[in-house]
């Protein structure tokens, strides 16, 4: 069990002599958080704010979304987050050059939903030392959690927690997490459609369409996004459910290929939608149909940038 | 639900469905008068928005027909739509949208009995379905008699 | 005035006749469910924090239907726009928080005020009843007393009530209409002084030392406009508006029409001017251009611009839902730290 | 030549596709064209065609869009019905005479309603569907037709015949029928000659022992190919004609009429018969859901094209039984179906029943072709094929006279298109002085600018006569119009496409001041250009219109419910008036286009089409990679015609000093690339910067170095570049040989290079010729898989079995063995007749090594054009764009494409200089129209449009941003629907346009 601290001196130390080097004028980390249960993305330019990085196990915001336009970048990165940040290479928002990647192999970040549900009481401090469990203190108690009860649960089933693709890691390598199986997802088939779509309307129905999830999505760097398209208008701006509805599905359609289930989406929603649910639909169908995996090759080609004579689509006739 | 007659919005590529269409219109081959025709050059035109916005304004099904592949004028369109349609496909079935709403196909321009053979499928089975109820935006309330 | 008891043993007898003629709504559910619902009078619950939305949501819903007509041919008024606003429900409200209860005050001068009166809002908001519950026990975001509220405020309330020892509640007025409300109710009346005092000050001294925030009524506009610490403050935002959804006092709207077969509506739906959209003009010039001029807008607007208007009332009464909420840990009262640093050099 | 006696005209014999091709390529290089076809419409065999192999692209389809351009061409003058009488005069000025036979409808008032084959009471065979069905004596060709207009039959109508009926002109809605027409003789010039007047199938009725006469379910291929089709008789139904059962076992027979001396004066193989026999199999399994065994008798397998032999291997995968042998009997039986005998070539005896047999015919000349040879003057073979020679393969025997298609010998489709290109080059090689002498150009007023204005919509809803308005009712849809946003002016018209209501149309949109023009009518596919060319008259930019399709999408299918069909009228005008509103004029740029070709590669191809763009008066620059011109042909002996290589050679590489159009690069190789069509720039690695507007590519492939047959460690085992070489330098070790083996396939058809190297077996058995011819004692044996000796190069393969050559078939698991005995060779190799394994000891071996391609990956890339898998450069579309790429301005010759004897690389350099003058004959090329365009301010530079370009038309600027190549783009729109942001937008077909077309649909 790697000591935060520990890792959080590697990457200060290496964010210290990325700076020094001239390798990155800037060290995209987390910083220790304003209220419990949380980080901040933070911003090292100088060794002394470099002082200011931690690592902690609600490290959760990916922070491959600052990456785009920037130049002489190092990141601090998950497995997920490195991946995601490959993929911006690959898709042009930043130069291969211009990036560092200081990977930190993770054991999965905490769902605070989760850490709710076991404390209810209000949480007035959290004591972290190690990356397996941590300590919340209140009004008159102090209980230990253990983090694998309580992880996000995209971070349960990641397969690559140690990010490959790294320019260097921070921590000892770590093995990655059975796969998701999308055994929720295949179920889905026994249902009837209705009760399938009555379940999805049902998942958004608290949906505020305040987009915190495409705004923390690495994916989403889109200049101007199509909700916010006005000619023409392809969505409804009131809380019309299908308006809803359908920015989930196209948001989904438009992360397929693409998405490397880092769970900043789900982590963000102030009003605990499971939005992932939508991205795995195809994350399944990526990978049954076109055995891809995003993130893991600095020259891999997208699956909607290509095809294939044979691509299978009986449901065609 | 005998009397329902469905609204389809059908998407054609202008080579092939299209000019299959037109050939069943010289053959006089009868079908159902269900559904409105938006021409697009290619099936890769089709953003997955337009089958979207079809279903929230009421459309009670939608039909994608282009050409078979391998005849695309312009090469490689459907190649590349045949992969948004696998995704847009699976996600839509999956979040329970029935799947006889959203049909696609490939037609050549000879195909002419294809045509009007499919156009008689796609009717009878948005037909079954229903009306679209659930998949598409609410009516408006307009609330105007209560007004104070 | 006097404050008023009413005993716990009476307590659904209390709701009872609080509610006659009027809906109840107070909050239900707990965590992220907590939201003001209609409640049976013996259903009222004591035990929560705070509703997670604001309850501005209450006169100010996030998709609200203000005009419409139908498109019935056959009729002289077709396709033409009438006045539809829903029609308001007299209503009584229990369980606000007092920060929440400032906050609407605060948006109440924005929809009603010398110049102009929203009729929708007003509508709402003149038939409801806003009876609060005093925070004995601050959460970890709370803050209201360094932005001049307290936890047992008064300000936007007809009636307070603060739970005694032995579960009963004691109640005073917040208003007039308040005081003839508690007047009709026929409760035994008290001084309680001497206890709501007492807990006031130990609440406020759990939210422990506040920090002073007055430089930035005094600073001068333009200097904290141009702060440079914006660039930074603003860095890590993610513009997603989670903030100004939650925010109790944010108000902000965008008009839309809609129509389908029979009719059209216009409406106006919760906008934030942390999007993008909020501000680009119809020539594609867009005023606030990047995340540091909304970030920037939003802070002033909360804690400059709305003072400047309201006789030097903040925009923000320390909720703390932003900060709860915000998913990069922006925390306003850290923001408002660096604009009095920034601030330095008073007014010239 | 005096100039002045040249003509800047063409005529082109023939509306086959080959004929459509080599008109299109004349007449948009600067020539005007005569198209003279003597049935109805053009599109010849083609159109009967179901699939077309090897890719299976819908035949119709592909040609459709071609038959319109050339319906279309303003400096194609099509002649349909027309015999040709007599062609006087010489090279660059020829009088044509020809005789426009009667159609007895008049094709200005026609508008291929129907009504009048719906009353014509004749029934008579279809020659369309092979006379499986009937037409009527009124009838147009085929549905998609191109001129779109009907015609009667004079043999067979009632009213011409008898004087009887009449009811077709008291029908026609449009006066269109007129029984007094008469033959015209007219006479015109042109400054030379195409002939392509094709094939017809080979009517097996002779053949008494295949039963075809009198066995019903005994058919010929074409027949079944019509079977096939969508527009066939069955509609698709692969049936046994017998009983209209569907068969469960069917059988192809190969080579009838082919390869045949015996029953048939046709001693040609017909080149394209296993093709289209294994297509066909493949089809009818398709169709049969499988339910279906197919069996090919067959001699040899013949896949020797791009991408067959795959298809060869995709049948045998499919389960698609191939026996070599030439079935000796067809029985039918007697209820249905019919019994086949054979042997196989092990001596094994079969009798085997199917319900179905199909005679794979050959391809012949017909007598009226033969006629029309002889009329002319033109020298055939003696299959009656227009004879050519290998260095000029297009070129006929009478100067002025050229080329295309199965008139000079079996071929397929590529091939004959090819053929037409280079038919256009050699065709206008001596008329260059007359360009845009003759050819007409249409000129519109200046647009006026409707920027600003609002929208005032026009819209003329059509009765078509009476196929709209007998069951829309047309003033209910025009009141309707009369309510929609924006539209000023409704009307009724009679037929909208009328003259008098295009002048109408004109006039009223400068009365109404109209902006936007909807018409409610028919097809915009076939009638779109003619509404656009009139809003042009008018002086309206042509993009702003729309057209709702209410006859063939609505009154012609919903005849019975005129209700519907007047609400779906109403629906579609709204649709099409919601997208005209949003319309806005797109502009057309010009831009620059450098007269100049860049020829990569110095080979035979290369400096063939160098030497054609001279002709045309073009500059060229020949990039060789070599420090000599040539490239492999400098290795090689002898045509298989005969003809000496190297001094053909020496001519080529004399006429390329001579030429001042032509400058040559030496040791260079292409360095960077920049520009597009019109405006390339690419800098040599000598450093030599050329700007040019097209780039051909002939970078040629090579001579496989084979691993096995002790290649490389014996001195008596070479490769058939070698023995060239040998025989070239009069070697001893050719000399003193006694007995020859060759072996056949080496490298070629084998996993990993799964590819017939096409030329390899006519090389060999011409060598086996000649060296028995030379030595009638050597002792030739060729060691073979299947012999390829397409086309006339059969009578190659019957003259050296004649000589006495042996030929021993082998199969890929039993390989021939070679041993080194002593300072011999020794050979083992299995005879499969006899059965047995024979001893060979040879004195020299000749190993037919494959030729592989170079595998330009980097260039393809610099270019932007693809690669297949074998490495071969890949062109835009397999059967109708051989020699083009996707990219425009790139251009394919030679054997960098595919292997190909040298005839075809000839042609195929003419043919690509011919599809170069089209861009380069232009000074300015017109851009732009529907074509796609980003909004940069949404772009995030991510690529996937650039990426999903079927033509390479955007890249990112030096701001990583997309940008769209006007003249590269298609208009497809791939690009806008791919984009997430929607940063790219397709003019004409906006989201904004559909997302209204969409909501008025609803």
């Amino acid at each position: 069990m790697p000591a935060l601290e520990d890792v959080a001196k590697k990457i200060r130390e290496s964010a210290k002599r990325l700076l020094a080097e001239g390798r990155a004028e800037v060290v995209v980390g987390y910083r220790r958080g304003t209220i419990p249960l949380t980080t901040a993305p933070f911003f090292a330019r100088t060794a002394e704010e470099c002082d200011q990085l931690v690592w902690s196990n609600f490290a959760r915001i990916n922070l491959a979304n600052y990456l785009p336009g920037r130049k002489k970048v190092a990141l601090v990165a998950k497995g997920c987050d490195a991946r995601s940040a490959v993929g911006q290479v690959v898709e042009n928002q930043i130069p291969r050059d211009e990036l560092y990647v200081i990977g930190v192999p993770c054991t999965g970040m905490v769902d605070n939903a989760l850490v709710a549900a076991k404390e209810p009481r209000p949480i007035r401090e959290v004591v972290e030392t190690t990356d397996d469990s941590f300590t919340l203190k209140g009004e008159g108690y102090s209980v230990e959690v253990r983090k694998e009860e309580v992880l996000r649960r995209n971070c349960r089933t990641c397969a690559h927690r140690t990010p490959k693709l790294a320019d260097e890691l921070a921590a000892p390598e770590v093995p990655g997490a059975t796969p998701d199986d999308f055994a929720d997802i295949k179920a889905l088939a026994s249902k009837t459609p209705a009760e399938r779509l009555a379940h999805f309307k049902d998942l958004i129905k608290d949906c505020l369409r305040c987009y915190a999830c495409r705004n923390a999505c690495p994916l989403c760097y889109c200049p101007i996004c199509f909700v916010d398209e006005t000619r023409p208008q392809w969505l409804g701006k009131s809380n019309d459910p299908m308006d809803t509805l359908t920015f989930h599905l196209l948001r989904g359609l438009h992360c397929s290929g693409r998405c490397t289930s880092c769970g900043a989406c789900e982590t963000v929603c102030p009003v605990n939608i499971k939005v992932r649910e939508f991205n795995r639909i195809l994350e399944l169908t990526v990978q049954k149909e076109w055995q891809y995996e995003p993130g893991l090759s600095w020259d891999q080609k997208p699956p909607l940038t290509m095809f294939q004579t044979d691509d299978a689509a009986e449901f065609i006739k | 639900m005998s009397d329902f007659e469905p609204k389809i919005v059908a998407f054609f590529c202008n080579w092939c469905t299209y000019g299959a269409a037109d050939l069943a219109g010289v053959s006089r081959l009868e079908y159902p008068p269900n559904f409105r025709v938006v021409r697009l050059p290619c099936t890769g035109r089709l953003n997955p928005k337009f089958i979207m916005e079809a279903f929230k304004r009421g459309a009670d099904g939608v039909w994608v027909s282009g050409c078979h592949p391998g005849d695309c004028h312009y090469i490689a369109g459907n190649y590349h739509a045949r992969r948004k349609f696998i995704l847009l496909h699976q996600l839509l079935e999956s979040i329970g949208v029935e799947p006889d709403r959203l049909r696609f196909s490939w037609i050549s321009s000879a195909e002419a009995n294809k045509f009007q053979a499919i156009a008689r499928d796609v009717v009878e089975h948005v037909k079954a379905c229903g009306p679209n109820l659930a998949f598409r935006k609410e009516e408006l309330k307009l609330g105007l008699a209560e007004v104070a | 005035m006097p404050e008023y008891i009413a005993k716990k043993s009476a307590l659904t007898d209390f709701f009872k006749a609080l509610s006659a003629g009027r809906r109840l709504l107070t909050p239900q559910g707990a965590g992220d469910q907590c939201r003001l619902a209609e409640t049976a009078p013996d259903q009222v619950k004591l035990d929560y924090v705070n509703t997670h939305m604001s309850p501005k949501t209450l006169f100010f819903p996030q998709t609200e239907k203000l005009m419409a007509f139908h498109k019935d041919a056959s009729k002289p008024d077709a396709n033409i726009y009438s006045c539809a606003g829903d029609k308001a429900v007299p209503t009584v409200v229990f369980g606000l928080r007092p920060c929440d209860a400032r906050g609407l005050s605060v948006a109440n001068k924005v929809f009603q005020n010398d110049r102009f009166t929203d009729p929708y809002w007003k509508g709402k908001f003149d038939q409801t009843v806003s009876v609060g519950l005093a925070c004995a026990a601050p959460a970890p975001q709370c803050f209201c007393a360094a932005m001049g509220g307290s936890p047992y405020g008064l300000t936007g309330l007809d009636i307070l009530a603060f739970r005694l020892e032995g579960g009963d509640l004691g109640l005073k007025a917040g208003s007039e209409a308040g005081e003839a409300l508690l007047k009709d109710l026929k409760l035994e009346s008290a001084d309680l002084a001497a206890v709501f005092n007492s807990q006031q000050a130990a609440a406020i001294q759990a939210q422990g030392v506040a920090p002073d925030y007055r430089p930035i009524d005094e600073a001068n506009l333009m200097a904290l406009f141009q702060d440079p610490h914006w660039l930074s403050t603003a860095e890590n935002c993610l513009n997603c508006g989670v903030c100004t959804f939650f925010c109790p006092t944010c108000h902000c709207f965008d008009i839309q029409d809609e129509q389908d077969e029979k009719g059209g509506v216009r409406m106006r739906n919760w906008d934030t001017c942390m999007s993008w959209l909020f501000t680009v003009h119809g020539t594609g010039h867009n005023p606030r251009p990047s995340k540091t001029e909304r970030v920037r807008q939003r802070f002033m607007h909360k804690l400059k611009y709305i003072p400047l208007k309201q006789d030097g009332v903040r925009g923000c009464t320390g909720c703390g839902r932003c900060v709860a909420m915000c998913p990069v840990n922006i925390d306003i009262r850290a923001v408002a730290l660096k604009m009095c640093q920034s601030s330095a050099p008073s007014q010239a | 030549m005096a100039s002045s006696k040249i003509v800047g005209a063409v005529l082109v014999a023939g509306g086959g596709v080959a004929g459509m091709q080599a008109a299109l390529d004349l007449a948009n290089a600067g020539y005007y064209v005569y198209l003279v076809e003597k049935s109805l419409a053009i599109g010849g065999r083609m159109s009967q065609l179901d699939k077309t192999f090897p890719t299976n692209d819908c035949s119709m389809c592909i040609i459709s869009p071609k038959l319109v351009e050339v319906g279309r061409h303003i400096n194609i003058e099509l002649l349909t019905l027309t015999d040709i009488l007599s062609v006087t005069g010489s090279e660059g000025d020829f009088t044509v005479a020809v005789r426009k036979n009667p159609r007895f409808i008049d094709m200005s008032k026609c508008i291929a309603c129907g009504e009048c084959t719906k009353k014509c009471p004749r029934k008579v065979g279809n020659e369309y569907n092979e006379l499986l069905d009937n037409r009527k004596a009124i009838y147009v060709q085929y549905a998609q037709a191109v001129p779109l207009k009907y015609g009667i039959d004079p043999k067979e109508c009632l009213k011409l015949t008898k004087g009887k009926c009449g009811s077709c002109q008291k029908v026609c809605p449009a006066d269109a029928v007129n029984y007094d027409d008469k033959p015209q003789d007219v006479t015109f010039k042109v400054g030379s000659v195409i002939l392509a007047p094709g094939f017809a199938p080979f009517k097996p009725s002779d053949f008494e022992t295949y039963r075809y006469s009198d066995a019903k379910d005994v058919i010929t291929a074409l027949e079944f190919e019509r079977y096939l089709g969508a527009t066939g008789p069955t509609m698709g139904q692969v049936v046994r004609p017998s009983d209209g059962h569907h068969p469960t076992k069917m059988a192809f027979l190969q080579c009838v009429g082919s390869r045949d001396v015996n029953r048939a004066d046709n001693g040609y193989c017909s080149s394209v018969c296993c093709m289209y026999a294994i297509k066909e199999a493949l089809i009818a399994k398709e169709h049969a859901g499988g339910k279906l065994d197919v069996t090919i008798f067959f001699m040899d397998v013949r896949t020797f094209g791009k991408d067959f032999e795959r298809y060869y291997e995709k049948a045998k995968a499919a389960g698609i039984k191939f026996v070599r042998s030439r079935v000796h009997t067809v029985k039918p039986e007697p209820k249905a179906g019919v019994k086949i005998s054979y042997v196989t070539d092990g001596g094994a005896v079969g009798e085997e029943f199917f319900d179905l047999a199909v005679l794979s015919h050959g391809l012949v000349i017909t007598p009226e072709t033969k006629a029309l040879s002889e009329s002319l003057g033109v020298k055939c073979d003696g299959y009656n094929f227009a004879q050519t020679t290998t260095f000029a393969p297009v070129a006929l025997s009478r100067p002025g006279f050229y080329a295309c298609g199965v008139y000079t010998g079996p071929k397929d489709i590529p091939t004959s298109v090819m053929e037409a290109s280079a038919a256009a080059a050699a065709a206008s090689s001596k008329l260059a002085p007359a360009r845009s002498t003759l050819t007409k150009v249409i000129n519109f007023p200046a647009p006026v600018d409707v920027t600003g204005e609002p929208p005032r919509v026009g819209i003329f809803v059509c009765r078509c006569g009476i196929n709209i308005a007998s069951v829309i009712d047309v003033e209910k849809v025009v009141e309707f119009a009369k309510t929609l946003p924006f539209v000023e002016y409704a009307a009724v018209t009679m037929f909208a496409c009328s003259q008098d209501s295009q002048e109408k149309l004109v006039s009223l949109i400068k009365e109404h001041r109209l902006n936007r023009i909807v018409v409610s009518a028919c097809s915009p596919r076939t009638h779109e250009p003619l509404f656009q060319e009139t809003l042009a008259a008018a002086g309206l930019n042509k993009y702003l219109y729309e057209m709702a399709n209410i006859r063939n999408h609505d009154s012609w299918v919903h005849a019975n419910n005129p209700a519907e069909a007047t609400r779906k009228a109403m629906d579609m005008t709204e649709m099409a008036v919601a997208k005209a509103a949003l319309l806005v004029p797109l502009k057309e740029n010009v831009i620059d286009v450098d007269p100049t070709a860049l020829v990569i590669g110095g080979g035979v191809a290369g400096l063939n089409v160098a030497l054609t763009l001279s002709d045309q008066g073009f500059k060229s620059v020949v990039v060789e990679k070599a420090d000599k011109l040539g490239g492999n042909a400098n290795r090689i002996k002898t045509t298989a015609k005969g003809e000496d290589v190297g001094k053909y050679l020496e001519a080529l590489k004399a006429k390329i000093e001579a030429d001042p159009n032509v400058s040559v690069a030496l040791g260079a190789e292409v360095g960077q690339v920049e520009g597009y069509v019109g405006n390339f720039v690419t800098t040599l690695t000598t450093g030599e910067t050329v700007k040019h507007g097209v780039t051909v590519i002939a970078t040629g492939a090579k001579e496989h170095k084979p691993e096995d047959y002790l290649y490389g460690r014996h001195p008596n085992v070479v490769t058939q570049l070698e023995l060239d070489e040998l025989l070239k330098a009069g070697d001893r070790k050719v000399e003193a040989a006694k007995t020859f083996v060759f072996v056949q396939c080496v490298g070629s058809r084998e996993p990993g290079r799964l590819y017939c190297s096409k030329v390899c077996c006519t090389h060999t058995v011409h060598a086996a010729v000649e060296l028995k011819k030379s030595k009638p004692d050597a002792r030739i044996f060729v060691l073979y898989r299947d012999i390829r000796t397409y086309g006339q190069k059969e009578d190659l393969y019957k003259e050296a079995r004649g000589l006495g050559v042996i030929f021993i078939r082998y199969d890929l698991d039993s390989k021939p063995q070679f041993a080194a005995a002593g300072d011999g060779l020794s050979v083992k190799v299995h005879d499969p007749v006899s059965g047995r394994h024979l001893l060979i000891n040879p004195d020299l071996a000749v190993l037919a090594a494959a030729i592989v391609s170079c595998r330009e990956t980097e260039l393809g890339m610099k270019f932007k054009v693809p690669l297949d898998e074998d490495g071969w450069f890949f062109e835009a579309h397999q059967k109708l764009r051989p020699v083009d790429f996707a990219t425009d301005g790139m251009f394919l010759a030679g054997i960098a494409h595919y292997p190909k004897p040298m005839d075809e690389v000839v042609a195929q350099a003419q043919a690509a200089a011919a599809r170069a003058v089209t861009v380069l004959t232009q000074p300015r090329m017109t851009v732009g129209g529907i074509v796609a365009e980003i909004n940069q301010s949404k772009c995030s530079g991510c690529g996937v449009c650039v990426a999903v370009c079927p033509f390479s038309a955007i890249s990112l600027d030096d701001k990583g941003k997309s940008v769209v190549n006007e003249a590269m783009c298609k208009g497809c729109g791939n690009c806008a629907s791919s984009c997430r942001s929607d940063a790219p937008s397709l003019r004409g077909f906006t989201n904004a346009g559909l997302f209204a077309q969409i909501a008025s649909a609803l």
